[in-house]
């Protein structure tokens, strides 16, 4: 495999480039267009989400921003009452679309990105342990898995936010709303990598490698971090990407249920279970564009991951 | 002289790669008699492997067969159609793999797979197809064959699963058998089984064998004939007792040389420079002249061609002047 | 045998107690469950009588003890929602969740397993590189949309199949009435049942293709093709057992997702099953609900991994261990 | 300590519980179940010498290199190290011991870390021992080791993926001598390896060994490798030391039937004209070994007294020989 | 010819005494009868009361019955049956004790004459009777329910499944949340003075508006009763459906907590801005009524300036008339109550109990916020809502508020009044008037109806002049029939499907 992996040295960072430029992953990366606009399309939103601010011509979360008269503006044309005119139109409280899809997608991507960083990293540290130290430990910790294995993701996301909902006073409830919506989500996906990583792990730390640093005298927990770390990540990064996808549309499903983000500042599933109402009424920009940006976000991240599973692959080689 | 029973004719296999193609076999060129045991050596990645599936039109792709011809007696073999190539499969050419282990499926019992290959090859009933593979076990050399028939692979020790993979080979009585690595995965004892089982088979059906492998051992112990093979091409071809007593290759020379003798007692192994270039780094000229010690300005620029001589073929440009 | 059953319904025994744990902790902790029973206007001492009635002042372990002895025999308590014993409400919804279920549970392992065969044996057809391109759609857009898209397509543009509900059901026991003995129940069936199986089925069909080639990549497929075994034998014969067995497991863990993700389905098509009901009980927070349809889906879940676990046996002969291959 | 005595392997055992789960064994009336990895081993290793282990595959060598480098820990007996046990020091005593016993693995792929640069892989003993101060020190260090193994200084910006199987066997080596051992335990360094690349690893240690004064414990199941290498041979059979003597006297004069049994079956490469002798069974399983001499469904001297007890171990010519065959001068001693 | 009726939600249970909700009695009128009913234009009609006055004891109702009336079993409907069913709506498990809680004593004269007696003069009276059914005295003794069902303990009796009524359909299956039939009674004693066309009812509930919607577009559905607003125009462009609506009982509005010392979620400590009429009237005027109509409400409401719609005792246009919009004028109130830089204050707010209610409030948040106050929305159940606030918890609320006895009164007490454990059961908003008080107490003894429309005019000046509440709209009803169908909206939301006719 020739994939790359940070290194600590600074020296080697033209190297570094210079490698990725060179790597089959990339050679493969730049044969794919469909890859590449996945790619690019991902990026761009995700960009845009983080500048949005700077990009948007509206503040969606602002309500004393909003002008009630602007509501249910169709895309490119101008209001009936205000005469404004909105790129992708207004949405029943004269939010602009498209400023909400970009601030929707922010809190999305928060939410699927702190979500999957939550999930990988006690997954991940889970793994570890339970691969690396094995016995009644890894019996422990397995077995936990096991019982919320048995759950599905949503509802065990369902059910914590249930849970913390009713622990957490409702007067900061909304404050919460999107770090009980990461809570939920992260720990309803832990399991993965947790497993994923238990299985290289175990398989790494019979390798020779390992018990060469062993003979030195490292400890266990530079061993870990050091050496067995840096070699399971590649599946950990697949799964993470498709989990980023889970995360966004799981996210998008808790919110159309009704136990989401807030509609004041939606993220782009509550957008869509907003904009699902107005469906069969005509204004199909409210629910189309939301969902047309949640399809392309989550298909380009999900089209990235397959790929990548492929390309990490060595036997798919 | 008889006719060869399979004849190779400047086989080139390539692999496109992302700028290049990598040519893996380079104008591969030899002849198996029927009845012959003809050894295959090289260091790994020489391409040994590579020659035996494309005998047996089973490349992966994107590998691929770029030039040359193979003939199977009067039939020009390596273009078939995918269905007569199978027929062929089993029936004329088999082949058999190094791993004992993953070779049979790990779901179906032996007798499962002796009879259906048995039946893929030959009109027989159930009845005589399970007689047939019950007779082809106990050939083989596994104990108690008819009670353990309908046993699963896992099972089986890895000497006898060996055993159950050489009796499926030999299911369609074919008349040649590309034999990869077969014992090198077992320990000396059973490998010496093996080949002996081997050797018996053949000798007994009249099968050709093409047998590949590392150890010189096996080679010196089975072989009629011995093919050298380095980085895609065919260094040396010879009798066996040429090869091992009197070889003419440098390579040949130096590999029979860092084998530990058994006999006398050497300080220092002779061993040769360096590691056999990657495919993608074929130097110009004889492939082996980085490496030579007795090469000249030629080998830097040339390469060799088989060239006969009076003890075999040798593919090296110091024997040039002697073709006979 | 035996012992890897034993072993398998004490795990699962365990599972369920853990879960009863956690489903008996939402009683404790999410807020006083006396007030979740009476009106505002008891009193503190009717409050402390009704304590003392229902045994909330005896230690935790003996409150947890009496709550799994009744969980076994199916009382839950009284629905705050509905008013009704929630034993009787999911016995009368169970049906239709699970009618949804199955179907989509066919729907999803019958097409799963087909395409990931078929795209993996037609690795470069064009209808293979379709039928992955848009699997990838399916597990990227939210099972809700893609419920009110069928919707929108195929009852109210088209109008060939009903909306919402589950048609003319025929009672079959008092607590049993199947939609699937009608016409109309069937057609209410199938935009459900698509919407809750596209998801498992995409991914089935990725694992199936995905193991499936692996499978093809293996020295006893390569060794079967050296002997010149028919294609279609070593297709259907060789590799696709091969490919099912690890695909069982999952299998397995997607039907009883399927019951879970229903939540989603049964809200869109107002379909009147267990999962319709629970994401009511969560948003008026039902504790007893919620905690009874914890430990439905965990049986659901134990119950099938169990009897996934004696079809691998049954199928992998590799765990028939036998007297023989220990002397070998 | 200045005795010629370095290594001293005293009693050694090794079982691993290879017993199903208890709800199985209560159920099916089974027993735990052991498998005896290493059966009561002992042996000496002096100074500067070459200790040889063969046997086929599943006797255990492995076990013992991972025993005596501390990897797994004995059921019983003790290894001794100058006197001292890995087992029973602590502190810089410890660490010092540590560092002197370095292992050499048996498949060059798995031996480095893929993600590591190879200077950091061969950096990595120095810096875990403080063999060296400053990151310039270190890598000073690195180029000469690189050197020694024949490689160039500039390949420790590389990555292990980019070496052959025999550069990465040298990498391994330079790691192993970074840390400045007196032993060195190889595990079949080379049968991964092919021939000619072999020769190169067989010879490289050689050189190595003479000029750092190494001791070597070299693991094969090659006997024409060890019959090259080593000083003395231990051979095993299903963890038990069947035989111990000094090379030539092993090969010369092989006391024990499974000894012989090998030397017969070593393919004849040289086509000497030495006719191969056709060897009988395989090797039984180590969990419920044979009663008696474990040796004894496959040897041709076997008697009743084989098959119930355990042969001791006795003296001929130098050679240490557990077989009752032997003891009772039922074998002819010849060549 | 059958009907497909669907609804948001569904009716509780059958037991028709057990709870006092909407749905459920709108469900109930098909099966059982009150004495007294509200037609389609919410008049009064003779239900099984042909008659009804005040006896010359002006505590004393004399109503006459009507003969000749059967149970769906048969048995004959007496002056039995009525005075056993005031006493079963009286027991303490009833949630319809309260509209009758000035009845003293029911008391059967002859079999078809009933005496009500009440502790005071109640001439509204008749107004309460209209969602109390009669059941029989028989078939409740021979199945055991002569007791309601306690709802809340989850008691579920035999009526809570089976109803044996004296209305124009008999009950024959009934699945909870799922689908409930009935079958037309041919015995019933208004056939021939009613169309009576429907021959079988299928009842089913549909929760998400979405699919309610397309549930009504896709023909699987003849009447629909909860139209989603946003729906309206796609449903009424359909050439299939036809669009039924009128004005709703039933006016949305806004609760402040002015009586408190500091509202809970404010950044203002040590006083209670809300407490300021000023900033009370800022609010009022800061909040743009007809955009909500326009916009949220999609036309289908009419904006509010009074808690009480237009067919209520006491209202009036002035009163009812809607403020100017002038958030200026807002900013320079608040300025003028030293809130110059506004302050913050969370919005409690319902998202599934009244039309677009979340939207509502969002709305209302951006407009607040305009004027300076800095709302945060906190939108939920409303069962969990009401929770909160009928413990007093919520310092800035939505409620609806309908008025069934379409009398003034009925808003001031529940309301408006002081809150005392009698009075102001809903006033939640810490609002105490003395005058108002005592004008709002005198209301239901006064029998002066002059004198008395004279007392509400004041008590709602009083109330509009302190901007207690800032009403938003009243809401319009829509139900949607399939084109074929003849049918009218009833204020009340309880269709009365005995008169649907088929064209
Ligand atoms: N799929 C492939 N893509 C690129 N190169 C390949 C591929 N398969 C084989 N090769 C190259 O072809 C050459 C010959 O491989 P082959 O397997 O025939 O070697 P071999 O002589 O059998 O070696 P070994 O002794 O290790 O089995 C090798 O250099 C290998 O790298
Ligand atoms: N961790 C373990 N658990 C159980 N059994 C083990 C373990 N490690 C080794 N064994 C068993 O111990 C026996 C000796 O193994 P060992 O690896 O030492 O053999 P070896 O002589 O090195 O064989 P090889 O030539 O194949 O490397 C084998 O039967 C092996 O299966
Ligand atoms: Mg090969
Ligand atoms: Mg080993």
């Amino acid at each position: 495999m020739t994939e790359n992996t940070p290194n600590s040295t600074a020296t080697v960072k033209r190297r570094l480039l210079g490698r990725i430029l060179d790597s089959d992953l990339f050679y493969d990366f730049s044969r794919r267009p469909i890859i590449i606009l996945s790619a690019i399309l991902t990026l761009a939103i995700i960009l845009a989400a983080a500048f949005a601010p700077w990009i948007a011509p509206h503040t969606p979360f602002d309500p004393s921003s909003l002008n009630l008269m602007d509501g249910f503006t169709p895309p490119m044309a101008p209001n009936a009452f205000t005469g404004n005119v909105y790129l992708m139109g207004t949405d029943s409280q004269g939010r602009d679309i498209f400023s909400a899809i970009l601030y929707g997608a922010r809190i999305s991507l928060l939410v699927g990105f702190a979500a999957v960083a939550f999930a990988a990293i006690l997954g991940i540290t889970l793994g570890l342990i339970a691969g690396y130290k094995g016995g009644w430990v890894d019996t422990l910790i397995m077995r936990i898995a096991d019982v919320q294995l048995s759950f599905p993701a949503i509802l065990v996301a369902l059910l914590i936010f249930g849970i913390t909902k009713s622990l957490i006073p409702s007067e900061m409830q909304e404050q919460a709303a999107i770090y009980v919506l990461i809570l939920s989500i992260g720990l309803s996906d832990w399991v993965q990598y947790a497993r994923t990583v238990r299985s290289s792990t175990l398989a790494e730390k019979n390798k020779e490698y390992v018990q060469a640093a062993r003979l030195f005298g490292v400890s266990s927990f530079r061993i870990l971090g050091r050496h067995i770390l840096p070699n399971v990540m590649g599946p950990v990064l697949v799964i993470g990407t498709i989990g980023l996808a889970l995360a966004i549309i799981l996210e998008s499903t808790l919110s159309f249920l009704g136990v989401g983000v807030p509609a004041t500042q939606p993220s782009l599933g509550t957008l869509i279970r907003v904009g699902n109402e107005f469906l069969f009424s005509g204004e199909w920009w409210i629910t189309l564009f939301p969902g047309i940006t949640l399809l392309l976000l989550a298909l380009s991240v999900n089209l990235l991951g397959d790929w990548l599973r492929d390309a990490l692959n060595p036997r798919l080689r | 002289m008889t006719e060869p029973l399979l004849s190779v004719r400047d086989l080139v296999v390539e692999f496109p790669k992302r700028k290049t193609r990598l040519t893996a076999l380079d104008h591969v060129t030899f002849d198996i008699y029927p009845g012959e045991i003809l050894g295959m050596v090289g260091e790994s990645g020489a391409g040994k492997s590579l020659t035996g599936a494309a005998i047996i039109g089973l490349l992966e792709p994107p590998g691929h067969i770029a030039a040359g011809e193979i003939w199977l007696k009067e039939q020009r073999i390596d273009k078939l159609p995918y269905e007569q190539m199978r027929r062929l499969r089993g029936k004329r050419i088999a082949m058999i793999f190094q791993d004992p282990l993953t070779s049979l499926n790990p779901i179906l019992t032996i007798a499962d797979q002796l009879i259906e290959t048995l039946q893929t090859h030959l009109p027989l009933s159930d009845k005589d197809a399970r007689a047939r593979a019950i007779q082809l076990l106990d050939e083989v050399g596994i104990p108690a064959a008819s009670k353990r028939i309908d046993d699963y692979p896992h099972q089986f020790s890895g000497g006898m699963r060996q055993r159950v993979v050489i009796a499926l080979a030999l299911a369609g009585e074919p008349e040649l058998i590309i034999a990869d690595e077969p014992t090198t995965a077992l320990d000396v004892s059973v490998q010496a089984q093996i080949i002996d089982v081997l050797k018996r088979m053949c000798h007994d059906y009249g099968t050709a064998v093409m047998l590949v492998t590392h150890d010189m051992g096996v080679i010196a112990e089975a072989c009629d004939r011995v093919a050298v093979m380095y980085a895609g091409r065919i260094a040396e071809i010879g009798d066996v007792r040429q090869i091992v007593k009197d070889p003419q290759h440098p390579y040949t020379q130096g590999l029979m040389g860092s084998i530990p003798s058994l006999t006398e007692r050497v300080d220092r192994l002779v061993q040769i420079p360096g590691s056999m270039p990657r495919l993608d780094a074929i130097p110009a000229g004889c492939a082996f002249n980085p490496r030579c010690t007795q090469q000249f300005d030629r080998c830097k620029q040339q390469r060799p061609d088989l060239i006969k001589t009076k003890k075999g073929q040798v593919a090296c440009w110091l024997y040039d002047g002697e073709s006979s | 045998m035996i012992a890897m059953l034993i072993r398998r319904i004490i795990q699962a025994a365990m599972v369920m107690l853990v879960v009863a744990f956690i489903s008996f902790s939402l009683f404790q902790f999410v807020g006083d469950p006396i007030n979740n029973m009476v009106g505002q206007e008891a009193s503190q001492q009717d409050r402390a009588e009704l304590r003392d009635r229902l045994g909330l002042n005896d230690p935790i372990p003996i409150q947890f003890f009496r709550f799994v002895g009744n969980a076994v025999q199916g009382e839950f308590g009284i629905s705050y929602r509905m008013a009704r014993p929630v034993s009787d409400v999911i016995a009368e919804r169970l049906p239709a969740t699970l009618e949804l279920a199955l179907v989509s549970g066919v729907l999803a392992i019958s097409l799963g397993i087909g395409l990931g065969v078929y795209t993996a044996l037609r690795r470069d057809g064009w209808l293979s590189h379709f039928i992955m391109s848009s699997s990838l759609i399916g597990v990227s857009l939210p099972t809700f949309l893609i419920g009110i898209l069928l919707i929108y397509v195929f009852s109210v543009e088209l109008q060939w199949l009903p909306s919402f509900g589950r048609g003319e059901t025929v009672q079959v026991t008092e607590n049993w009435s199947t939609g699937l003995l009608t016409l109309s129940g069937w057609k209410s069936l199938i935009l459900p049942s698509i919407t809750l199986g596209l998801f498992q089925l995409t991914l089935l069909m990725r694992l199936v293709r995905a193991e499936m080639l692996e499978v093809l990549r293996t020295d006893y497929i390569k060794f079967a093709r050296a002997r010149g075994i028919k294609q279609r034998s070593i297709h259907f014969r060789h590799a696709l057992k091969n490919t099912l067995l690890p695909v069982i497991t999952i299998a397995g863990l997607q039907l009883g997702s399927i019951i879970a993700f229903a939540i989603i389905t049964e809200t869109v098509f107002q379909w009147p099953g267990v999962g319709l009901l629970f994401i009511n009980a969560i948003r008026f927070v039902d504790i007893p609900f919620m905690s009874a349809y914890l430990l439905l889906i965990a049986l659901v879940f134990v119950i099938i991994n169990l009897i996934v676990d004696l079809l691998y046996f049954a199928v992998d002969p590799r765990l028939r261990v036998t007297k023989r291959s220990a002397s070998r | 300590m200045s005795s010629d005595l370095l290594l001293e392997v005293k009693n050694l055992s090794c079982h691993f519980d290879v017993s199903k789960p208890w709800l199985n064994r209560l159920i099916e009336r089974e027993p735990q179940r052991f498998l005896t990895a290493v059966d009561n081993v002992s042996f000496n290793i002096n100074r500067g010498e070459t200790f040889a282990l063969v046997g086929e595959s599943g006797s255990g060598k492995s076990t013992i290199a991972k025993l005596i480098v501390d990897l797994i820990h004995p059921s019983s007996g003790q290894i001794l190290f100058d006197g001292l046990s890995l087992r029973e020091t602590q502190g810089e005593t410890f660490k010092t011991l540590r560092r002197r016993i370095q292992m050499i693995f048996q498949d060059p792929f798995a031996s480095l870390n893929p993600r590591w640069r190879v200077g950091d892989i061969i950096a990595e003993p120095i810096d875990a021992f403080g063999l060296a101060k400053g990151q310039g020190e270190v890598s000073k260090r690195v180029e000469t080791l690189l050197d020694k193994v024949g490689l160039s200084g500039r390949d420790q910006h590389k990555y292990p993926h980019e070496f052959s199987g025999g550069q990465r066997q040298r990498i391994a080596i330079a790691r192993a001598l970074s840390a400045q051992p007196d032993f060195l335990v190889c595990d079949e360094p080379t049968s991964a390896l092919d021939v000619s690349v072999q020769a190169q690893i067989l010879n490289l240690m050689q050189d190595l060994q003479d000029e750092f004064g190494l001791t070597y414990l070299f693991i094969s199941h090659d006997l024409s490798v060890v019959k090259h290498m080593a000083n003395r041979i231990g051979v095993l059979y299903l963890g038990s030391m069947v035989e111990n003597s000094e090379s030539d006297q092993l090969f010369k004069q092989p006391a024990h039937p499974y000894t012989r049994m090998l030397l017969d079956a070593i393919p004849d490469h040289e086509m000497s004209g030495r006719r191969r002798k056709q060897v009988t069974g395989e090797i039984p399983s180590p969990i419920d070994p044979p009663s008696g001499c474990t040796f004894h469904p496959r040897c041709e001297f076997a008697n009743t007294k084989c098959t119930q007890e355990r042969p001791k171990i006795h003296e001929i010519n130098g050679s240490f020989v557990s077989c009752w065959a032997s003891a009772e001068n039922r074998i002819s001693i010849s060549s | 010819q059958t009907l497909r009726w669907a609804s948001a939600g569904d009716s509780l249970t059958f037991d028709p005494h057990s709870q006092n909700h909407g749905q459920t009695h709108a469900v109930a009128h098909q099966i059982y009868n009150p004495l007294i009913y509200l037609d389609l234009d919410s008049e009064m009609q003779p239900g099984l009361a042909v008659s009804w006055s005040v006896t010359e004891n002006p505590n004393v109702w004399e109503f006459k019955l009507r003969e000749g009336v059967h149970f769906h079993d048969g048995t004959p409907f007496t002056s039995e049956d009525v005075v056993f069913s005031f006493q079963r709506a009286q027991h303490p498990n009833s949630d319809m004790r309260t509209l009758i809680s000035s009845v003293v004593d029911v008391r059967a004269v002859d079999p078809l004459t009933v005496h009500i007696e009440t502790n005071g003069p109640t001439p509204l009276l008749p107004n309460n009777l209209t969602n109390l059914f009669i059941m029989s005295k028989a078939w409740s003794e021979a199945n055991n329910v002569v007791t309601p069902q306690d709802y809340s303990s989850g008691e579920e009796n035999f009526a809570v499944r089976n109803a044996n009524g004296t209305g124009p359909f008999r009950l024959i299956s009934r699945d909870p949340d799922v689908r409930t039939e009935m079958v037309r009674n041919d015995e019933y004693w208004g056939v021939g003075q009613f169309p009576m066309e429907i021959s079988r009812i299928v009842l089913t509930p549909i929760q998400s508006a979405a699919t309610r919607a397309a549930a009504m577009l896709s023909g699987e559905v003849d009447f629909l009763q909860d139209v989603p607003v946003q729906d309206i125009n796609r449903l009424s462009n359909s050439s299939n459906i036809k669009m039924l609506s009128a004005p709703e009982n039933r006016t949305i509005f806004f609760g402040m907590d002015q009586g408190r010392e500091e509202l809970r979620t404010s950044n203002i400590k040590g006083k209670n801005p809300f407490a300021d009429q000023r900033v009370r009237e800022a609010m009022n005027i800061a909040i743009n009524r007809n955009a909500i109509q326009q916009v949220v409400m999609r036309n289908q409401s009419v904006p509010a300036g009074m808690i009480a719609p237009s067919f209520v005792n006491g209202w009036t246009s002035e009163l009812d008339s809607v403020p100017e919009t002038n958030i200026n004028r807002a900013k320079e109130l608040l300025a003028e109550a030293g809130y110059a830089d506004g302050f913050n204050v969370t919005l409690t707010c319902t998202n599934d109990r009244y039309v677009n209610d979340e939207a509502i409030c969002q709305a209302v948040t951006g407009m607040l916020g305009q004027a300076g106050i800095n709302v945060r929305l906190d939108a939920r159940a409303n069962s969990i809502h009401f929770a909160e606030l009928q413990q007093g918890e919520l310092d800035f609320y939505i409620l609806g508020w309908a008025v069934p006895p379409l009398d003034s009164h009925y808003v001031f007490d529940f309301l408006l009044e002081t809150k005392t454990p009698n009075t102001g059961a809903w006033n939640f908003t810490g609002w105490s008037n003395e005058e108002f008080d005592s004008l709002s107490r005198s209301l239901p003894t006064e029998t002066d109806l002059n004198e008395r429309n004279a007392k509400i005019a004041r008590a709602w000046e009083i109330v509009q002049s302190d901007t207690v509440y800032l009403p938003i709209h009243h809401q319009v009803l829509n139900w949607a029939v399939r084109s074929d169908i003849d049918f009218a909206v009833q204020s009340q939301n309880q269709p009365m499907l005995k008169y649907l006719s088929f064209k």
